[in-house]
């Protein structure tokens, strides 16, 4: 059935745009960021502020979820977490889950705790049906794929055709070394620490239409995120995505086709890939040790 | 002649533990100093300190009059500093091609050299080419020191820290890595500073030689002065040797 | 020549104020009665903090989903309590050995991979459990839990009252039994290759440890442990709930055992009784914004470090070395 | 004891390992003797470490056998190996960073002696363990840092760990990749010396580019290249073949020492 | 002896139903508020505590609160397994407990101890099953979140249809934690039945109906009847055109026609930020009004006397009239058909028929 083919590519895509921060900040740079959530949230939450206060375009709004996720990553990547990336992989994750439990909190006291709705612009509400209705699809959800497209494409060039790439993976590889062979690591950490806060920001902004938004979403989806990058493996940025992909058509097709088993399907297929290819389905790496 | 690298007074360790104490050493442009000494005397912590990577307590570094020991790790690269660590550190994520290009830079000012890029180190060591796409990991011993010492180079420094860049390599890749040290220095006005545990083979293709004892300078002086004593150089490194130790291969 | 024995020997030999503790420890419901029931859940997850500390302290092990030995000797407990017989002893054997039987199942799943993959897996694995034990509801109760678990009086003598009084000496004994057998464990040479194998699996292998059955030994060892964790829950409490097999269950042990430090078998116990008295104070004077002070905490406690958090005064003595 | 028995203890058979489209190990069949002191050498990246590696089972072999004392072991776990006496060294160390030097022999020697899976008594309480352990700090110079953590011991140290720990096995074959490497020139022959002292009835294949060394040691010689055995024979006929001096040793001037 | 009246309130403060135990508070310090914080001349005092959503923390604060604070009820309550978890707690210290939100029907039988003033899956659930009969809808999808209120309303919905003689063609449940409504939609399209039914979170609502209108299910001239929590009021505004239309049966709402609750909207939107109350709100501040009365009669003793001072209770609620069965100690109220409309630029629930003096169906075996 093309329509949940459609639905299944468009949620993987969703899927994709919320965790490839996390995959940036956890994938390339090592570092368990378990609070990428809370810097979806804030994109989120800048959204509906922005469209419902300032009645600024949803996509006006996008831009600066993006921009404003990314300084304020930056900034606390300054003072905060850079002195982590030294520290035991357990050490970051309580640290990380210190500072979503305080987003949530903080959000909560200024936002209230009810969900957040936001009103999408007329032409993304729509539907398209193609085939005699065999193939309907969402504006929106076509919109989600072609902004997550180009996102992959922008990032997946960035990291293979430039040298920052190289040099990130460097960074984390050997820090010490890295640095004394010229890379400027703390450069590198801040300015790849803040795209992934910036793109958690702007997946955040894409999905409070889909997933809602209230101030347990940096939880409530936390595993979702950690699922696409576990699946993708953390070595690229296309493993992710066509993870996200997977996990998406197998969901979608899965709940349509076999609701019973609605909720095993996503974890039954994680545990089978992550036994069978434990670095990830598209680890440099492959089997092995 | 004005030295390229001045060390004063220089202190540096790990966490309360001092390793070095108030080391002095200055070495011209094309020179290349022997540092030898015996286990954990401190060698291996007097190269990473000039290289930023371990914590210096005090004392100055000068290199070609920059102060060096004012810059971060990072700027002292670009300040003429390649350095190979003894245990290799080859970035494992990253392919041979790309450990060699990510910390790549140009070369300075017009020496008229052929500057190091990494096509001139696949010619110094062509094992390394067949390899371009292998990760850090899939590499031999070997190979990675070759890799070590290439990464080294594309920096295009002026005073490469060599800290055992022999050891594991084939004995006719040595001879060739010597050949290329000496020409290198020679030619190009790099200066090196080499650790050694075989001294013989590097006394002679340096200039000067330094020794260590505990963290502290024990012995400073022409390289072969030293080589011609081998009684003076076993008594520095505390070696009891057979006496007319083979030398043939 | 005796170097070696004294020295090794000395890390297992008793410190003198281990007994102190465990003595002021079991006095507690009784020094404190109206603190008993907290008391006695402090207990529960300080078992269950230090089952997790065998595999993620002592053999490197990470995982998300410890919850799922905890969640099923809870119930298996539960439903041998309702179905079978009411004795709590016999009823916690079953919730320890129901726990490491399941524990010896998982063990395959977490031999390969990265820190990631075995988060996920335990994980995943465990949100299937709190899949089936909704669905199977005939059973377990479902989403509402199960109700009318009777538990009979302990030793046949000592009811699990309202005051909560002899469950914390229960549970306070069980935990003490359980971290001695923990504790002779991680000093022995099979602790010291289980160590081994954290630090570095391929040489464990090249030294002759069976690093495969280590692990799933040990795996099933910590379930087994969970799975009293489980049942002392259960039996204290009355019930089992699906939210035993919960994600949150898994991060806050974990969470408890990083904040008293991994490694370390007093880790998961100080952690628990930190994390857990903490939580209570804070979330009693604020409800509703409890979270955010937990989370300061741990921040605080991560950008500080624990060492330093605990003696203030080594903040000024000395500074880290670099490196 | 018989040093002169020339009976094969460890033999493969047709080994190839392929890594994509490098073959690393090119149908190998190798003969380690009953007491051997047999050195494998070659240019780097000839398949040295990997032909180790697929012995001692860390590599899966992509065709041919591995007999040890006539049994087939090609399928054998490497724990398993281990228990039938073959130990290796690591080119590169493969130390246990949290413990101490004397933890960790301690800990090999238990588990050598079949006590790995004793958890009743505390480690430190066998005093066949003791005993053992201590004699082994004292043979590799490990004494003064006994109670150091491995992590933050200088690299000398550790390389003299890393041996430590492969003899705290008592190999009957002893498989030892690059062992002086970062070891200074004093203590290196002493190490050959301790190896070479070992019971003439334990088996030693060693992997060495120190050529002094080697022919100190050695008593037969291969000579790998590109995955392939070159040549086979004794010192002599090996520092003479003109085919190993091109492509291994060179003209012989600059080798250490 | 003891001068103060204490009342043990526990709540979801945080987590995914925070915003339930958000109303409820504001309701009951509400009724505090406006009732004054003395009953029967003893001191009324709120004990606020978080459930911290798992059951054996639950019970252990509903037992501290017993015995340590000496609390003389227990209320709240905003999920069944929290309320089932701690019914043997108020059988064992013989303290009444106000269930002010949960729904499953079955909890007012766990312990003899427990009133309830919120609602019953059932009682609703059926009204509208009833109400899709007499409105031309013969065939139905439902699709529920899988947790127990879902379970017990798909149960109660679909009995009472199918005894109406309506066809149930697809029984679709969505996992709690699921974020997309697509393939179920997609199943409820391709079935194409005169009306989906469905319960889901309220916060899940506004998805639902959202991905409802995007995938053209209105169109294609399927209607949406639902559980009143779906177009909870305390979200409705925000939830945009989608929702007009929408059919729900509920106890609450807060459009609902009478002096009584136009007092209780507008001074619990001036004691909370404009926030308008919502079903869970009147549950609350019944419940305070329930035990205030109980105290009076029993002059602020508590235990068994308050218990049987809160049976029976008949009182006008913001939300209709209402009493407390002293069979059964749950509440019987009317309960109306609503459908989502814009008035004044307004969202709100405007009821459209009204049962009246519904018992809870599930306890009629
Ligand atoms: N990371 C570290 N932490 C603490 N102490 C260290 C660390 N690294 C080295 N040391 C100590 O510093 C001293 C000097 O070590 P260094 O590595 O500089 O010696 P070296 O002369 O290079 O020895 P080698 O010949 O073995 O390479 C040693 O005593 C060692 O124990
Ligand atoms: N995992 C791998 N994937 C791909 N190629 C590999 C891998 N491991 C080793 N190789 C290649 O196989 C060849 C043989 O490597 P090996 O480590 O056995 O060499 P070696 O003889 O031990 O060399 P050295 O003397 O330098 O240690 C090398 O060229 C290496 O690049
Ligand atoms: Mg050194
Ligand atoms: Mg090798």
């Amino acid at each position: 059935m093309l329509t949940i083919l459609f639905d299944g590519i468009a949620y993987g895509m969703l899927l994709f745009i919320l965790a490839v921060g996390l995959s940036v900040t956890m994938g390339l740079m090592n570092f368990i960021n378990l609070a990428h959530g809370a810097f979806a949230m804030l994109g989120g939450y800048l959204t509906v502020a922005l469209m419902q206060h300032m009645g600024l375009p949803f996509l006006a709004c996008l831009p600066i979820a993006f921009g404003a996720a990314a300084l304020v990553g930056a900034v606390l990547e300054r003072t905060l977490y850079r002195p982590m990336y030294k520290k035991p992989h357990l050490d970051q994750v309580l640290f990380s889950i210190g500072l979503t439990f305080m987003a949530v909190a903080a959000t909560d006291y200024f936002m209230g705790s009810q969900q957040q709705i936001i009103q999408l612009p007329e032409w993304l509400r729509g539907r398209t049906e193609w085939f005699d209705g065999a193939l309907g699809m969402g504006h929106y959800r076509l919109f989600i794929i072609a902004i997550c497209a180009a996102l992959t494409v922008g990032l997946q060039f960035i990291l293979s055709r430039t040298r920052f790439g190289s040099r990130l993976r460097a960074s984390v590889d050997d820090p010490r070394v890295a640095a004394s062979l010229g890379i400027n690591v703390n450069l590198v950490f801040a300015a790849t620490f803040a795209v992934g806060s910036g793109l958690a920001g702007l997946g955040g902004a894409l999905g409070a239409e889909v997933l809602g938004l209230d101030p347990s979403f940096p939880l409530k989806f936390l595993v979702y995120f950690l699922i696409v990058v576990a699946v993708g493996g953390t070595s690229s940025i296309t493993g992710p995505l066509l993870a996200a992909l997977l996990l998406g058509i197998a969901d979608v097709a899965g709940k349509y086709y076999i609701p019973k088993l609605g909720g095993f399907i996503v974890y039954t297929l994680m545990i089978a890939i992550l036994i069978w290819r434990p670095h990830g389905l598209f680890s440099r790496l492959g089997g092995g040790k | 002649m004005a030295d390229l690298l001045q060390i004063e007074n220089l202190s540096a360790g790990y966490g309360e533990a001092v390793v070095l104490n108030g080391v002095n050493a200055a070495l011209a442009e094309g020179e290349t100093l022997a540092l030898l000494g015996r286990n954990g005397t401190g060698k291996t912590t007097l190269m990473n300190t000039l290289a930023g990577a371990t914590r210096q307590h005090g004392g100055r570094i000068v290199l070609g009059g920059v102060e060096l020991h004012r810059l971060p790790a990072h700027e002292r690269a670009a300040a003429g500093i390649g350095w190979v660590p003894q245990e290799r550190n080859i970035f494992k994520s990253l392919t041979v091609h790309e450990n060699l290009t990510a910390v790549a830079r140009p070369t300075r000012t017009g020496s008229g050299n052929r500057p190091w890029t990494p096509e001139r180190v696949y010619e110094l060591f062509p094992r390394l080419a067949e390899r371009k796409t292998n990760l850090g990991t899939q590499l031999s011993g070997g190979e990675q020191q070759m890799l070590a010492i290439g990464r080294a180079l594309v920096l295009n420094p002026r005073l490469l820290l060599l800290d055992e860049p022999l050891e594991g390599l084939a004995p006719i890749i040595v001879e060739e890595l010597l050949r290329a040290i000496a020409r290198i220095t020679r030619d190009e006005g790099l200066s090196a500073i080499i650790v050694e545990q075989h001294p013989q083979a590097i006394l002679r293709i340096s200039h000067r030689a330094m020794v260590l004892d505990h963290g502290s300078v024990v012995h400073n002086g022409a390289a072969d002065a030293l080589a011609a004593q081998p009684a003076l150089l076993d008594g520095l490194l505390g070696v009891m040797r057979k006496t007319g130790e083979a030398h043939a291969a | 020549m005796n170097t070696a024995l004294t020295h090794l020997g000395a890390q297992a030999r008793w410190r003198p104020w281990e007994p102190v503790l465990w003595l002021a420890a079991l006095a507690t419901p009784w020094l404190f009665k109206e603190h008993a029931l907290i008391i006695n859940e402090v207990a529960i997850v300080a078992l269950f903090a230090v089952s997790l500390d065998l595999i993620l302290g002592y053999t490197g092990i990470v995982s998300l989903g410890h919850a799922a030995f905890l969640g099923f000797g809870a119930y298996s407990a539960a439903l041998f309590a309702k179905h079978v017989m009411p004795d709590p002893l016999v009823g916690l054997l079953v919730g320890t050995v129901a726990g490491a039987l399941l524990g010896a199942l998982f063990s395959l799943t977490i031999m390969r991979g990265t820190d990631l993959t075995r988060i996920m897996v335990t994980l995943g694995l465990t949100l299937i459990l709190f899949e089936l034990a909704n669905k199977l509801d005939w059973l377990t109760g479902g989403a509402d839990g199960l109700q009318g678990v009777t538990i009979g009086p302990l030793l046949g003598r000592f009811e699990f009252d309202l005051y909560g009084q002899v469950a914390a000496w229960y549970s306070l004994v069980v935990l003490l039994l359980l971290f001695l057998l923990a504790r002779r464990l991680v000093h022995s040479p099979f602790g010291a290759t289980l160590k081994a194998v954290r630090d570095n699996r391929l040489r464990a292998m090249a030294i002759g440890i069976p690093v495969l059955s280590r692990l799933s030994v040990v795996y099933t060892l910590a379930a087994g442990m969970a799975g009293a964790a489980g049942a002392l829950l259960a039996q204290t409490t009355g019930f089992a709930s699906l939210d035993v097999f919960s994600i949150e269950r898994s991060a806050d042990v974990v969470m408890m055992l990083v904040i008293g430090g991994v490694g370390w078998l007093y880790g998961g116990v100080a952690g628990a009784v930190v994390f857990k008295l903490l939580h209570d104070v804070v979330a009693g004077i604020t409800p509703q914004y409890w979270n955010f002070w937990v989370g300061l905490f741990l921040v605080v406690l991560v950008l500080v470090g624990r060492e330093r958090l605990l003696k203030p005064w080594s903040w000024f003595s000395s500074r880290k070395g670099a490196a | 004891m018989n040093t002169s028995t020339t009976h094969t203890v460890l033999r493969t058979e047709g080994l190839v390992k392929r890594f994509g489209g490098i073959a690393a190990t090119q149908d190998v069949s190798l003969n380690v003797h009953h007491g051997a002191r047999h050195a494998l050498i070659g240019p780097n990246g000839a398949g040295k470490t990997t032909l180790i590696n697929l012995l001692t089972g860390v590599l899966e072999p992509s065709a041919g056998r591995i007999l040890l004392d006539g049994n087939d072991i090609t399928t054998l776990a490497p724990h398993q190996r281990v228990r039938r006496g073959m130990v290796r060294t690591f080119q590169i160390n493969q130390l246990f960073n949290s413990l101490t030097p004397q933890e960790t022999l301690a800990m090999v020697v238990a588990q050598h002696l079949g006590l790995g899976g004793r958890w009743w008594q505390p480690l430190g309480r066998q005093p066949a363990v003791n005993e053992r352990c201590d004699r082994l700090l004292e043979q590799f110079h490990l004494g003064d840092v006994r109670h150091v953590r491995t992590e933050h011991l200088a690299y000398g140290k550790r390389r003299l760990l890393e041996i430590a720990i492969a003899l705290a096995c008592e190999p009957r074959v002893l498989l030892l990749d690059e062992p002086v490497a970062g070891v200074p020139a004093g203590e290196r022959e002493e190490l050959l010396r301790t190896v070479a002292a070992l019971p003439a009835d334990v088996s030693v294949l060693l992997i060495e580019h120190d050529m002094d060394l080697v022919f100190e040691f050695a008593r037969f010689i291969t000579v790998l290249v590109n995955g392939a055995v070159l040549v086979e024979g004794t010192p002599e006929a090996i520092a003479n073949d003109p085919q190993v001096k091109a492509v291994y040793l060179g003209h012989g001037e600059a080798i250490h020492g | 002896q003891d001068k103060t009246f204490k009342i043990g309130l526990i709540l979801p403060m945080t987590g995914p139903f925070a915003s339930t135990g958000k109303q409820l508070e504001a309701a009951a310090r509400l009724y505090v508020a406006q009732n004054g914080d003395t009953v029967a001349g003893k001191k009324v005092q709120l004990i606020v505590k978080d459930d911290t959503g798992a059951p054996d923390v639950t019970k252990r604060i509903a037992q501290e609160m017993v015995i340590n604070d000496k609390v003389q009820v227990l209320a709240g309550f905003g999920l069944t397994p929290l309320a089932f978890a701690t019914a043997p707690v108020a059988t064992q210290s013989k303290t009444p407990l106000v269930v002010m939100a949960a729904a499953t029907s079955s909890i007012t039988e766990a312990s003899p101890y427990i009133i309830r003033t919120s609602f019953t899956v059932p009682q609703v659930v059926t009204v509208l099953a009833d109400w899709a009969t007499n409105n031309n809808i013969k065939k139905v999808v439902s699709l529920v979140t899988d947790y127990a209120p879902g379970v017990d309303s798909e149960k109660y919905f679909s009995q009472r249809f199918q005894a109406n003689g309506g066809v149930v063609v697809e029984s679709l449940r969505v996992p709690l934690r699921s974020p997309d409504f697509a393939p179920f939609l997609q199943k409820v399209r391709d079935a194409n039945p005169d009306a989906l039914f469905t319960f889901v979170p309220s916060g899940a609502g506004s998805a639902l109906m959202k991905q409802f209108a995007e995938r053209g299910l209105d169109k294609a001239g399927i209607r949406m009847i639902a559980e009143g929590s779906v177009t909870d009021d305390d979200i409705l505004n925000g939830m945009g055109d989608v929702a007009l239309g929408v059919v729900t049966a509920h106890h609450y709402s807060a459009a609902h026609n009478s002096a009584l609750n136009k007092k209780f909207v507008e001074a619990f939107g001036k004691a909370n930020n404009g926030m308008r109350p919502n079903f869970m709100a009147v549950g609350a501040y019944d419940g305070m009004r329930v035990i205030y009365e109980g105290a009076k009669k029993t002059k602020g003793e508590g235990g068994e006397a308050l218990l049987n001072a809160m049976k029976g209770q008949v009182f006008e609620s913001p939300r209709g009239p209402i009493y407390i069965d002293a069979q059964t100690r749950d509440v019987v109220h009317n309960v109306y058909v609503r459908k989502v409309e814009r008035i004044n630029g307004q969202m709100w629930n405007t009821e459209i028929q009204t049962v009246t003096d519904v018992k809870d169906p599930g306890k009629a075996k």
